[in-house]
């Protein structure tokens, strides 16, 4: 078998502030092969951008710490490089970003021309000329209309749609192989936000790049990744092909994020009732999800390991072996 | 009762965790411990050593301009004083008088700012074109102009600082007023029908006294240095007041054969000062939201 | 007996742009444009559409927080424009809201009793001890502990926190809730009981809802009534159900499509509307939604179309609707 | 943008009333007898009678504040009690000795304050952004006359390599055609070329100099620090790294032209600063600027005087705010 393209082992990332230290991530494996699009679910507050932010070195420490594990990129063992290697070799020319909100992405006092020409120069290694060239072509690649005036413009002028597009255009023109998408349509309307994915799964298809999706709804996972695993509370619950975790959820917790998806053709909406339960911090090896799971028992208490359903799907959930 | 004092134990619990917070940093726990100690010494050397014993029955000719010593640590001046003393002396004055004038800065500019920025439109226009006016004077330079014309006196020192440091807060408040009041808990509290003063009472002016804070302890410095240089000028403090600026500014005659004379008072302004910034500073770093997660 | 709590009746604000040095009105912002809208008492009304649609807008009216360009709005008989100051703090308790974002909502410096008490001080000046017995009464009905009454907000979880600011609507018995997207910010998990409770709340008080909510299962789960705006015009309304199942306007079928869910393949099954949702300031002539209708016709360009009645009790504002 | 220049204009013009309006305040209506503090303490009645007149002191309010206003638009500030010269023929003479030295301290500020704020926030709770701390702190702490004494001690007293003050050597006028094309000694120098010279003037410039860049360099590399820390953590940082960009251009050029707006407004009030703390410093350096005019009009009581450095100085300030806010007005956020 092949090396996968991105492996993530034994990472565990803490925060550490005047409180003390609190786990934010804490992931067992994600392996990604070339050409994959993967997908990360999870809320808001379980790490996903962290994860991000770590893979590509960029991780604000402190308060971030990496307690342990490795991330292998393309042969690169990431955390052990410098942050001039990570500059020089896998920033922009390797890995892109994507981040989440359009309106910050872009410097705001530079044009969007001299953001994409240093970006290309940069990266391509192009004189000006070529790279103005490149620029214009990677604008309307992104279906923006009118190029040329676009690159004249600074962000503020243009609307959140089209920043994103642009945004997009940029890692694009690193030329990048791995793009990290986190939540790029989130702070978008709805019926923009359709048009940015449809946009994102032609380039990767025409561009050939690996895509790591980061999402909190399952709905935008869904519909663009092949893979995905769940993430609660920065430990990886579940993982597997998109279609069997997502239409066979195995984990109570996957099974109660999908539960709140709208579900036009049911005709009924059933949404699942938890039951109460105390915010209490559970410490040690528990289940990461105990003291909110609904199927609780005592046993959960242990520690978890994942249980292989089939080739691709793990769950990390030990009830599942009774179903 | 026992209700009070369930009200009261969360707000000890939140000044306890802010003064934990405040001493992990190593600088500003000096700074804090340093402020504690000057403040002490303001209130307790004035009972010791009443000021009028020291400053007019302490003069002793024979014994001028002498260097440190055992006897005098930091010397003595012209009139054969002891310097060690009255640099003491000179803490109760510089605090008292410097935290007056953030005092009275304070009541004049908070409620000015928090008005301007909650009631916008006029009401806005006229108190912050006001407040651009006085800030329209560079720093200290009015406060120079107005102890001048109101006659060379510590008291009117104080007014005139008093007088060219509320726009400082005024502007302050009023911005945080501003972005405070769309916030949603002031909009539920209009939606229930709570009058204005009482939104600006309980919602506006707590929630931006953080940055009040932190720029007032900031202030205190910055206050005793304007009160030690218009001492320095003539404008403050008269002799045979033991002010620091006014021992700074009368060695200047002697300075250059008696040393100790301009080092000591000056010493004292810069630790005191500099114990004021470094806590501000420190304050700023653990009320302000910005920072605080980190 | 009119059994509409609240009825709204052409209801228009601009909000004037001003420019220059004399602040000359060089344009208008036209965040609500003609709209009419009835609630039924005991009804859940869901308020579905993107961004400056003009939703917050409509409710900050309803509130009474600001004042409509022209247009009624009456509530419980009574027209909320015209009432002098005292009748005026009289309705308003009759009325609140449950804010987004329960960190935002609560004032962080109050103690919880404190915040669930301002209500009962301002409007029936009761008295401390009172007050405390009250919120404590009411804290356990949303279910929390009577101890957090001597806490500070930030010591609660988000859906803790979605509690206390629904306590506070609710200790003044209204009639009306707005609920201003009520479980966006907080965890799935503590969605539903949000969700549940708030139904459990209606039944036990006999209250009214507007709920506001981009998220269509929401929409779905809660109201009985929905209506669909873009651009500072109501396009649909009518029963949640009917909606739902057929919707018809081609506005809300873009809307309704573009939310990727679960059971699609690939995201090509998508059907994207183009374009940008265009500005409020000078919006498209004729029908608003003609600039990124799939359907769009000549007439759509030049006639503004009308709410039309298309059976079971729905309306809809499309030419091209037989 | 236009339009946002023509406001902060006219806000200008507001502010510059406003401050002719206090200062009329305190020269005519605080006092008990402003005509006796007018022409100083040792006046005679009938000095004190014409004056009153002179000023319009008998007239109503209204009337005194038109001629005062005419007055000023004349360019009248009337005249010095201690040299019964023109305050504006002094003003002149005096001025350009104080802004070599606002002009040179306020360079150092930059060349100092920037990187060091810079470097602290890039490294922030290190060490080297303790020490930034502290000295920033620290450099706002002092009390600038002190400071000054203090230099003098070390650098005259103790090891006698500078001067203590003046401009330049009373020998070198007397061997020397001093030049003077500008009225700006240092510039005048430089432009003669003669290295004795300019050699002199510049020993002379050195303590005075970093006496009042002292406070501004605190105050420049504090408020470059907050920005940055601010900006560094923007998406758009994060976004620039991601691509590759090089670290320093990352800091050099796209934080830092962020962070444009706070450092010009910083250095607008910076060298209002300095500019007032001429009136403490040139004294004891016997530098020939505004600064020691005022301190002597202070000591002297010489009222006409204090009112002419304070609108003086008050005007300068307001202008420079002015620039300021126009070059902060260029930037494309704001340009809408």
């Amino acid at each position: 078998m092949t090396n996968p393209y991105l492996l993530i082992k034994n990472l565990k990332v803490n925060s550490i502030n005047y409180e003390g230290k609190r786990n934010i991530i804490n992931i067992d494996e994600i392996s990604i092969n070339k050409g994959d699009s993967y997908g990360i679910i999870g809320e808001s507050g379980t790490g996903k951008t962290v994860l991000a932010l770590t893979i590509l070195k960029l991780l604000e420490m402190p308060p971030g710490e990496i307690e342990s594990g490795s991330i292998i990129f393309d042969g690169y063992s990431v955390l052990e490089m410098s942050q001039r290697e990570m500059e020089r070799k896998i920033r922009g020319k390797k890995i892109a970003m994507i981040f989440q909100d359009p309106m910050s992405t872009l410097n705001p006092v530079f044009t969007i021309g001299y953001q994409m020409l240093s970006v290309i120069m940069r990266n391509q290694h192009l004189k000006k000329k070529s790279a103005y060239e490149k620029a214009l072509e990677m604008i309307s690649t992104v279906k923006l209309p009118d190029a040329e005036r676009i690159m004249k413009k600074f962000p503020h002028e243009l609307s959140g749609g089209q920043r994103q597009r642009i945004i997009i255009a940029l890692a694009l023109s690193c030329g990048a192989e791995l793009i990290i998408a986190d939540e790029p349509t989130r702070n978008l309307d709805v019926t923009i936000q359709a048009g940015i994915l449809k946009l994102l799964k032609e380039l990767q298809d025409k561009f050939k790049v690996t895509v790591l999706y980061i999402a909190n709804n399952p709905g935008l996972i869904s519909a663009t990744c092949d893979k995905t695993a769940v993430l609660y509370r920065g430990e990886v619950v579940e993982k597997g092909l998109t279609r069997s975790v997502l239409r066979n959820p195995l984990h109570p917790y996957t099974q109660a994020l999908l539960k709140t998806m709208p579900n036009h053709n049911a005709g009924e909406t059933n949404l699942m009732q938890v039951e109460k339960s105390k915010n209490d911090i559970i410490s040690g090896k528990s289940c990461i999800y105990y003291d909110k799971c609904p199927m609780k028992e005592d046993s959960c208490l242990n520690s978890q390991n994942f249980i292989k359903i089939d080739d691709m799907h793990y769950v990390k959930c030990h009830l599942v072996k009774r179903c | 009762m026992n209700n009070l004092y369930k009200s009261i134990m969360p707000k000890i619990k939140e000044l306890k965790t802010n003064i934990y917070l405040l001493k992990r940093n190593r600088l500003t726990r000096i700074a804090y411990y340093l402020v504690l100690f000057l403040l002490l010494l303001s209130v307790i050397i004035p009972i010791i050593l009443p000021v009028e014993q020291h400053v007019y029955q302490s003069t002793n000719p024979s014994e001028k301009l002498l260097p440190p010593s055992a006897k005098y640590p930091f010397g003595t001046d012209e009139l054969g004083r002891d310097l060690f003393k009255k640099v003491l002396l000179g803490t109760r004055i510089s605090l008292q008088t410097a935290l007056s004038a953030v005092g009275i800065a304070l009541i004049i500019g908070v409620p000015l700012g928090a008005m301007a920025g909650y009631f916008g439109g006029f009401i806005d226009e006229i108190i912050m074109r006001f407040t651009d006016i006085f800030l329209g004077f560079p720093p200290l330079l009015l406060a120079i102009a107005v102890a001048a014309f109101l006659g060379p006196s510590l008291q009117n020192a104080m007014i005139a600082i008093s007088i060219s440091w509320w726009p400082w807060y005024t502007r302050i408040v009023r911005g945080q007023s501003v972005s405070l009041k769309e916030r949603q808990f002031v909009k539920a509290a209009k939606a229930i029908g709570t009058p204005s003063y009482k939104i600006i009472m309980k919602h506006i002016v707590p929630n931006s006294i953080a940055p009040v804070i932190v720029q007032a302890s900031m202030d205190i410095g910055g206050v005793i240095l304007t009160i030690a240089s218009l001492s320095f000028l003539g404008l403050g403090a008269q002799a045979p007041v033991p002010e620091w600026g006014l021992m700074v500014s009368t060695s200047r005659n002697y300075f250059l054969n008696a040393w100790w004379y301009s080092i000591f008072p000056g010493l004292a302004i810069f630790i005191t000062v500099l114990a004021f910034n470094l806590l501000g500073d420190g304050l700023r770093e653990i009320l302000d939201p910005k920072t605080r997660n980190n | 007996m009119n059994d509409n709590i609240l009825e709204i009746d052409r209801l228009i604000k601009y909000f004037p742009i001003r420019s220059g040095l004399l602040s000359k009105v060089v344009a208008n912002v036209k965040a609500v444009d003609n709209v009419s809208l009835k609630i039924k008492k005991g009804h859940i009304l869901g308020l579905v559409g993107e961004s400056g649609c003009g939703k917050s807008t409509l409710v900050n009216t309803v509130l009474n927080l600001i004042e409509p360009t022209s247009g009624k709005v009456i509530f419980d008989g009574k027209d909320l424009f015209s009432l002098n100051s005292k009748e005026l703090r009289n309705t308003r308790k009759d009325i609140q809201i449950v804010f987004q974002d329960p960190f935002w909502s609560l004032n962080p410096r109050l103690l919880v009793k404190d915040i669930i008490g301002e209500p009962l001080d301002v409007q029936l000046k009761m008295r401390g001890t009172d007050i405390l017995g009250k919120v404590e009464e009411i804290l356990e009905m949303v279910g929390l502990p009577k101890e957090s009454a001597f806490k500070y907000p930030h010591e609660f979880s988000g859906g803790q926190r979605q509690r206390i600011a629904i306590a506070r609507a609710l200790v003044l018995k209204p009639k009306l809730i707005v609920l201003d997207e009520p479980t966006s910010s907080i965890d799935v998990l503590s969605q539903f009981q949000i969700l549940d409770l708030l139904l459990l709340l209606k039944k036990q008080f006999n209250l009214t809802y507007i709920l506001i909510s981009h998220d269509l299962s929401v929409v779905s789960y809660m109201s009985d009534m929905t209506a669909v705006m873009y651009l500072g015009k109501l396009v649909e309304y009518g029963p949640t159900k009917e909606i739902f199942a057929n919707p018809l306007h081609p506005y809300t079928i873009a809307l309704f499509n573009a939310i990727p869910d679960i059971h699609m393949e690939n995201i090509s099954e998508i059907d994207v509307i183009e374009g940008n949702v265009p500005s409020a300031v000078n919006p498209p002539s004729g029908c608003r939604f003609h600039t990124r209708c799939p359907k769009a016709v000549e007439r759509c360009r030049l006639e503004e179309p009308n709410l039309i009645d298309v059976g079971k009790d729905r309306t809809a504002a499309c030419h091209l609707i037989k | 943008m236009r339009n946002y220049i023509i406001k902060r204009l006219l806000l200008g013009v507001i502010v510059l009333m406003g401050v002719v309006v206090i200062t009329f305040f305190l020269a005519r209506v605080i006092p008990s007898n402003p005509a006796a503090q007018w022409v100083g303490p040792r006046a005679t009645q009938e000095q004190i009678d014409k004056a009153t007149i002179e000023l319009g002191l008998d007239q109503p309010l209204y009337i005194q504040f038109t001629k005062y206003l005419t007055d000023l638009f004349k360019g009248n500030l009337g005249f010095s009690l201690r040299t019964k010269q023109p305050i504006v023929n002094e003003l002149k003479t005096y001025l350009p000795p104080t802004i070599e030295l606002v002009i040179m301290s306020t360079f150092i500020a930059v060349l100092v304050g920037i990187p060091l704020g810079l470097n602290s926030a890039k490294r922030k709770d290190k060490a080297l952004d303790h020490f930034c701390r502290f000295f920033s702190v620290g450099a706002v702490s002092l009390p600038t006359f002190w400071v000054a004494l203090f230099l003098q001690l070390i650098f005259f007293r103790a090891l006698n390599l500078l001067p203590l003050g003046g401009q330049i050597d009373a020998k070198l006028k007397l061997i020397y055609q001093i030049p003077n094309y500008t009225g700006f000694l240092f510039l005048d120098s430089l432009i003669s070329g003669n290295t004795i010279i300019i050699k002199d003037v510049y020993r002379h410039m050195l303590l005075p100099a970093i006496t009042l860049s002292l406070y501004p360099v605190g105050l420049v590399a504090r408020m470059t620090r907050s920005a940055l820390l601010e900006i560094l953590s923007e998406d758009y940082i994060k976004a620039a790294r991601s691509y590759g960009i090089h670290e320093q251009k990352v800091l050099w050029l796209y934080a830092l032209k962020n962070s444009l707006g706070t450092t010009v407004t910083v250095l607008a009030l910076s060298t209002g600063y300095t500019l007032v703390n001429t009136f403490l410093v040139e004294a004891i350096f016997s530098w020939p600027g505004v600064g020691s005019y005022i301190a002597g009009a202070v000591v002297s009581l010489d009222y006409p005087a204090i009112i002419g450095v304070t609108l003086f100085s008050a005007f300068t300030y307001i202008i420079l705010n002015l620039f300021a806010d126009i070059i902060i007005a260029l930037d494309p956020r704001v340009r809408v």
